[in-house]
């Protein structure tokens, strides 16, 4: 048997970290009309277990003949033994992983990435805000701090999609608006159906619904597609959010994941190994993002 | 499964890539093992003209007759591939398109006569007359970037390409730079994947794989200027392969110059 | 560190022995081909070409290869397969890209095929004669203390030999009677004249060190936009560059199979594709994004990263760049605020 | 009235058409139509400079490419009166040598073989005839490669060029090629063995005149600077085109040629009327064994030309390989005017290839390229005709007839899309 990685902190890899481990599907269904939700456990059933991870890291995903590709994890710590990933249909590599079955089986290797910086997000208060795909990262962020809910101040999640039938995990994040212990605020672009209950509106409509928070306890963190970010980093500054208290996952092209390959450099940052979670302020020192929607605007 | 339905067609070219296709000797055996030829006229007799999974186009399109074979070929195939510069970009004997004078140089061969078989025209690619679902340039196709892609096509796979010039194939080469040497080369234009054969003979890149993805034109235009060239050579030696591509950079050149000149 | 004489008419010895070890590669010119090729002796070699067109970095991390086998059962790492090599004629800039590169390879995440390569090629340096493109001294890459097996400095009448590791020390101990300790007065005063003479061949003039701030005060200046229209987006400065590490991956199948390879090569952030993501959006869409990529990347933000830049002053890109673009002027450029001729 | 059609005329290269229209038990007509568009490459070369119409012209034809350069060259140096250098000669030689072993073991094993064993192709021969198969791909891999290290590539190489080469091959890649010339040997008298043992039917035959290049120096050989006729006349080459005098036919994009107003035939069967008895070495014994009069009426014999022909060139390969090796690389010689025309001929595996250029103050004014196919194809319909006639005749059914036309066309190996033609109309 190949021996076993230790991954994290230490990011000592064993042997060859570009080897993926082939991953068997458990489950999969779809999530909307071209997004997926897999869960996966790993052929080799120790390696599910040593899969440990923060909320916010991603994996390379590999199917042969297709190559690699970075998908973050959906799936929370707190409840290891399954890795679960949400694939959109974008390309070569993941049209055909939209097309395997259960029981097949996807090359993982990984978690690489920061992810989010949770010993210094304990005890605060935490605001969330996902647009489109941005909920595959959070909903891990969401699940992890529901399960340790003790450990957390205020909870509010911002959910915003374009109709009720693109929003992922609608079910799920329904169903939680049921607790008491936390704040969840849903919202469509525009609603198709008919039979939307919730908010219409673009998701920083959302901000207006929420309950007056505390700026300087609150961890904001966002995802969503690169015009999202302009306007709810706008309204977070505007609450008086520290900046570096503003957490955003950044999309690059990668190739290796490790920091070798070159593609997600950023000047002296590689979102694969710096990032893919940002702070405000580290964006703001990269003049590369700086007049590309992310930050003008918010600049002085 | 069944092995995919392919068929290969040729129209007007050199029929080097179809050659290039019985060229790949060692593999042939290969390729016929993994697919269902059912159309190869350049190669076999017994041609049906059936479904097809993939047609592999080679050659520009200039006759009426042509163009009705290739609509007959889109509506059969699922996925067409046109293969060799000529189908991807109508190569050399597109290299006057957008500048008229077809009939003229018509004329200059052919006289008066009333040529009955079919009506002729201007060649163009395949895909200025029925969609086209993949290109693979190259004058002729080269073996390995062929078997590659044909690999992932039969297996309802995306191909890749490369998609950067043929300066980046020259330089693993270790070639000293043409264009330094202040003669022209069209390496910076043309799409990689020939291996940079040319410049590997010391020889400057002619441009047959046709444009590729990402190109200053105007720069290479100023830089060979710079270099001495006549501007009317500077346009034969770009429009050499690239047809219908390099017509349209042209244009968008000529358009940029022109904004600035006013 | 052991440094050891030697005449100048046995290095040809010395290499027909140190061949036990492996391969010998060293410069070669046809033409004006210049590269490292393998050779069978030192009669084939040309130790007097400035510049090898494409860095020893293609040993440790080829144009194009395998990383992986995979069939439907999963990937199997093809390494085990590179030679012995022993690598002669590297020059001291060379040397630096190389230790720029086993920061990044070998550091976090170590890269075990460029790890092979690395512990299967002995580096023998050599020193060099400059031409006006280099810079090494404004990098500070004229001279070089480690990272290589051996270093051999050619004092005319003979060789002075940096010992930099034990397998080079081992490569010594294969021929011992063709090394000396005995080094005198004279000696040193050569070596001196030596390295006075190769600082005074650098011609070229940059300041490096400004740069950072340069950088971020010129970030949005119009220069860039005017060396970007130049810009052919042809890669060949990434390619010779020899602290450019970008790549690429793709799988290649077997026709009619599940079979196939992954295979890495070489890429470069001048490429339009380099920054392309699925859906078609781009995050360097535009040439002067991609131009200020790879300035900055070596000049800005290495420097603020690690105090030094990753540019090791080979002159590589001043030498290939057809229209001109390279790092001395691209830095002048920005600090005149003026693009030159 | 009735019209048998054979669209496309398959197994040539390029796109083709036979019609025949029987009348009863006569034959109407027998047209071979060139279907494929037109590409005017003469007219495009037109303004270009001389190096730039070498990139172009090859590409009329993938399988004579070398031919299309190797002719091209041959005139442009005559009109700027360019003197190769001697390895450069010699280097042509060679890849000339490669082509034609390239082409001729495709044609003989692969394109004519199935038609005298009555296989629909080459791939259905397998199974009985495997071995003769894998000769052919060995042979024609060795072909290509010879095309590949001479010109640069197995295709469209562009290493052959005014006043020289690019790059020179190695020592070690030429003296490879000597090697496996010799190995190859035997394989190319296979082809003989099976040529000459093969029945050909007598349908076609039908005298005619034949023409070749005049080799020089009393060999036999791929260029020439006259043309030699099988009615013992000799003509200078920059006279071609009273050899050529072409015409247009309202059935068909390629142009056609008759010498004296009658068809004539170019090829291996050509080359070895007027050359053969200057072969040495086996390809010699072969001629000799197998030529006699028939060869002058039957077109089908082309075939076994083609593979004695492919002896002579593995015979050839060695000593030409080696001739280049002990050279030192020249540098490419220089063009010594700007204004001036020449004509280069040149045997394609077909037949001879001819470019005719004017040229003046260093760009090309008139560019006029005579394929062999285009010289052949009144002469396929001639044969075909008599073909036609001759089984009808004895009453042969259309399922007789079809392949019958078909191997006559096809023995004279034709490039469709090369015969996409040329020079002015001459009007009467
Ligand atoms: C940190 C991170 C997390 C991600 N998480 C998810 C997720 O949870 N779910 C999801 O559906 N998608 C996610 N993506 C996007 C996903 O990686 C791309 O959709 C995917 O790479 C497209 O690959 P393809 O082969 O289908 O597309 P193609 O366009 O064919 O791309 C070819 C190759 O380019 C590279 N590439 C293309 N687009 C991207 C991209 N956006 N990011 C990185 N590399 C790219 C990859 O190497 C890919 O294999 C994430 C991206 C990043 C950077
Ligand atoms: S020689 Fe041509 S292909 Fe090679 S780098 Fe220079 S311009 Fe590019
Ligand atoms: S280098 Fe240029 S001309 Fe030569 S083969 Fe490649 S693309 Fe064609
Ligand atoms: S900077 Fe020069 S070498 Fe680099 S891509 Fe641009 S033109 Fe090519």
């Amino acid at each position: 048997m190949k021996k076993l990685r230790v991954i994290l902190d230490e990011r000592e890899v064993d042997g060859n970290p570009f080897q993926p481990d082939m991953w068997r599907i458990v489950r999969r269904y779809p999530l909307t009309n071209d997004v997926n939700f897999y869960q996966a456990r790993a052929v080799d059933v120790d390696r599910t277990l040593l899969m440990d991870y923060l909320p916010g890291q991603f994996v390379m995903g590999s199917v042969s003949g297709d190559g690699e590709a970075p998908f973050c994890i959906s799936s929370t710590p707190s409840r290891p033994g399954l890795l679960e990933l949400c694939i959109r249909k974008m390309g070569t590599l993941t049209e055909t992983v939209f097309s395997l079955k259960e029981n097949q089986t996807i090359g993982i290797r990984g978690p690489y990435g920061n992810g989010f910086p949770i010993d210094k997000m304990e005890g605060k208060d935490i605001l969330i805000i996902a647009g489109g795909m941005g909920a595959a990262p959070l909903r891990s962020l969401l699940l992890y701090a529901l399960d340790n809910r003790d450990k957390f101040g205020k909870i509010t999640y911002l959910h915003g999609a374009r109709t009720p039938g693109e929003m992922l995990f609608r079910e799920e994040f329904m169903q939680l608006k049921e607790r008491d212990d936390l704040a969840c605020l849903l919202s469509v672009d525009e609603d198709d159906t008919g039979a939307w209950t919730e908010k219409i509106g673009v998701v920083t409509k959302l901000f207006d619904e929420m309950e007056p928070i505390d700026a300087a306890n609150t961890y904001a963190a966002v995802c969503g597609p690169p015009v999202m970010y302009k306007f709810v980093i706008q309204r977070l500054v505007g609450l008086n959010i520290p900046k570096h208290q503003i957490l955003m996952t950044l999309e690059r092209r990668m190739k290796c994941g490790i920091g070798k390959c070159g593609h997600c450099a950023i000047e002296y940052l590689y979102t694969c190994m710096d990032g893919p979670v940002f702070t405000y302020w580290d964006v703001l020192h990269m003049k590369e993002l700086i007049g590309k929607g992310v930050s003008d605007n918010v600049i002085a | 499964m069944s092995s995919p339905k392919v068929g290969i067609y040729g129209f007007t070219g050199c029929a080097g890539d179809q050659l290039m296709i019985l060229n790949c000797e060692d593999r042939l055996v290969d390729i016929i093992g993994a697919v269902d030829i059912h159309s190869f006229a350049m190669a076999k007799s017994d041609n049906q003209n059936k479904e097809l999974d993939v047609a592999f186009v080679e050659g520009s399109i200039s006759t009426e007759e042509q163009l009705e074979h290739l609509k007959d070929i889109r509506s059969r195939a699922k996925v067409v591939v046109a293969i060799g510069t000529c189908a991807c970009w109508g190569g050399p004997q597109a290299m006057k398109l957008e500048e008229g004078g077809f009939e003229d140089r018509y004329g200059g061969v052919y006289g008066d006569a009333n040529i009955t078989v079919t009506k002729a025209f201007e060649a163009q690619p395949v895909d200025a007359f029925v969609e086209v679902d993949m290109k693979i340039p190259g004058c002729p196709i080269d073996k390995t970037e062929f078997l590659s892609a044909v690999s992932k096509v039969v297996a309802g796979r995306h191909p890749y390409f490369y998609k950067f010039p043929v300066c980046t194939e020259c330089k693993w080469k270790e070639n000293p730079c043409i264009l330094n040497e202040g003669k022209f080369c069209a390496g910076p234009l043309t799409k990689a994947g020939c291996g940079a054969v040319c410049p590997s003979h010391n020889i400057p890149c002619v441009g047959c794989w046709g444009p590729t993805d990402d190109l200053n034109l105007s720069g290479e235009y100023k830089l060979l200027v710079e270099k001495g060239y006549d501007t009317d050579e500077i346009m034969r030696k770009f429009k050499k392969f690239g047809g219908a591509g390099i017509a349209k950079l042209i244009k968008s050149m000529k358009d940029e110059q022109r904004g600035v000149s006013e | 560190m052991m440094i050891l004489k030697m005449k100048k008419e046995d290095l040809s010895v010395f290499l027909e022995t140190a061949k036990e070890w492996g391969e010998l590669w060293g410069p070669t010119r046809k033409g004006e081909r210049i590269a490292f090729e393998k050779v069978d002796g030192l009669s084939q070699m040309d130790l007097k070409a400035t510049r090898t067109m494409i860095p020893p970095k293609k040993f440790l991390y080829p144009q194009r290869f395998t990383m992986f086998d995979f069939d439907d059962k999963g990937y199997v790492e093809r390494t085990g397969h590179a030679p012995n090599r022993i690598l002669f004629g590297v020059h001291p800039c060379d040397i630096h890209g190389i230790q720029i590169m086993d920061k990044l390879f070998l550091e976090e995440f170590k890269d075990p095929y460029y790890a092979e390569r690395k512990e299967k090629t002995l580096l023998l340096g050599h020193s060099c004669i400059p031409d006006d493109k280099c810079m090494c001294t404004e990098t500070y890459t004229e001279f070089i203390a480690e990272g290589f097996d051996l270093f051999f400095t050619d004092l005319k009448m003979f060789y002075l030999v940096w010992v930099g590791s034990s397998r080079g020390h081992d490569l010594v101990r294969l021929k011992p009677e063709l090394f000396s300790r005995d080094i005198g007065k004279e000696d040193i005063l050569s070596y001196n004249e030596y390295r006075k003479w190769k600082k005074s061949q650098i011609q070229a003039e940059t300041d490096f060190t400004g740069m950072p701030d340069i950088f971020e005060l010129g970030y949005d200046s119009l220069v860039w936009d005017e060396l970007a229209e130049k810009c052919l987006a042809c890669g060949q400065c990434t390619m010779v560059c020899p602290t450019c590490n970008c790549y690429n991956v793709v799988d290649e199948v077997e026709l009619g199979t599940v079979d196939g390879t992954r295979d890495r090569f070489w890429d470069s952030c001048m490429f339009r594709e380099y920054s392309l993501v699925a859906g078609g959006h781009n995050f360097r869409d535009k040439r002067v994004d991609r131009l200020k990529l790879w300035y900055t990347h070596k000049l800005q933000a290495y420097i603020g990263e690690f105090g030094e830049p990753s540019c090791v002053g080979c002159g590589r890109c001043v030498a290939t760049c057809p229209v001109d673009i390279n790092v001395v002027t691209v830095t002048e450029a920005l600090r005149e605020q003026e693009v030159g001729r | 009235m009735k019209t048998l059609e054979v669209v496309p005329l398959t197994r040539v290269e390029g796109d083709g058409g036979i019609t025949v229209t029987l009348d009863g038990k006569k034959v109407q007509s027998v047209t071979l139509d060139v279907h494929e568009g037109p590409r005017l490459i003469e007219q495009l070369v037109r303004g270009m400079k001389p190096e730039d119409d070498l990139n172009v012209v090859p590409r009329i034809c993938a399988i004579c490419t070398l031919s299309h350069k190797y002719a091209a060259i041959r005139g442009l140096e005559k009109a700027l009166r360019i003197d190769p250098p001697e390895k450069a000669q010699l280097m042509r030689d060679l890849m000339m040598l490669g082509e034609s072993v390239e082409s001729n073991s495709l044609h003989t094993f692969m394109l004519a073989l199935p038609d005298f064993l009555g296989y629909p192709s080459a791939i259905a021969m397998l199974g009985d005839y495997g071995d003769d198969v894998k000769r052919a791909l060995k042979l024609k891999k060795f072909g290509n490669h010879v095309m590949e290290v001479t010109s640069g590539r197995i295709v469209h190489g562009e290493n052959p060029g005014l006043g020289g080469f690019g790059r020179y091959p190695s020592g070690t890649q030429l003296k490879e090629i000597a090697a496996s010339a010799k190995e190859l040997l035997p394989d190319a008298m296979r082809a003989v063995e099976l040529f000459s043992t093969v029945k050909y039917p007598e349908y076609p035959e039908v005298e005619t005149v034949f023409m070749s290049v005049n080799a020089p120096d009393g060999k036999y050989g791929l260029a020439g600077d006259s043309i030699l006729i099988s009615n013992g006349e000799e003509v200078d080459a920059e006279d071609y085109k009273k050899l050529t005098s072409e015409r247009v036919v309202t059935h068909s994009f390629a142009k056609r040629s008759a010498f004296n107003d009658k068809s004539f035939a170019v090829g291996a069967n050509a080359r070895m009327i007027n050359m053969g008895k200057r072969l040495d070495g086996q390809a010699a014994d072969l001629f000799k064994e197998n030529y006699s009069d028939r060869w002058l009426r039957n077109p089908l014999l082309n075939n076994l030309a083609q593979a004695i022909e492919m002896v002579w060139a593995l015979e050839h390969l060695p000593e030409t390989a080696e001739k280049v090796a002990a050279l030192d690389d020249p540098a490419r010689a220089d063009a010594t005017r700007e204004t001036g025309s020449g004509t280069g001929a040149v045997e394609a595996p077909r037949g001879i290839l001819y470019h005719h250029y004017e040229i003046k103050d260093g760009l090309i004014e008139v560019a006029d390229i005579i394929t062999p196919t285009a010289q052949n194809l009144d002469d396929i319909e001639v044969h075909m005709k008599a073909c036609a006639e001759k089984m009808l005749a004895e009453g042969k059914s259309d399922e007789e007839l079809l392949p019958a036309l078909e191997m006559t066309a096809r023995a004279y190996d034709p490039c469709i899309s090369c015969a996409t033609h040329l020079v002015k109309l001459k009007r009467i």
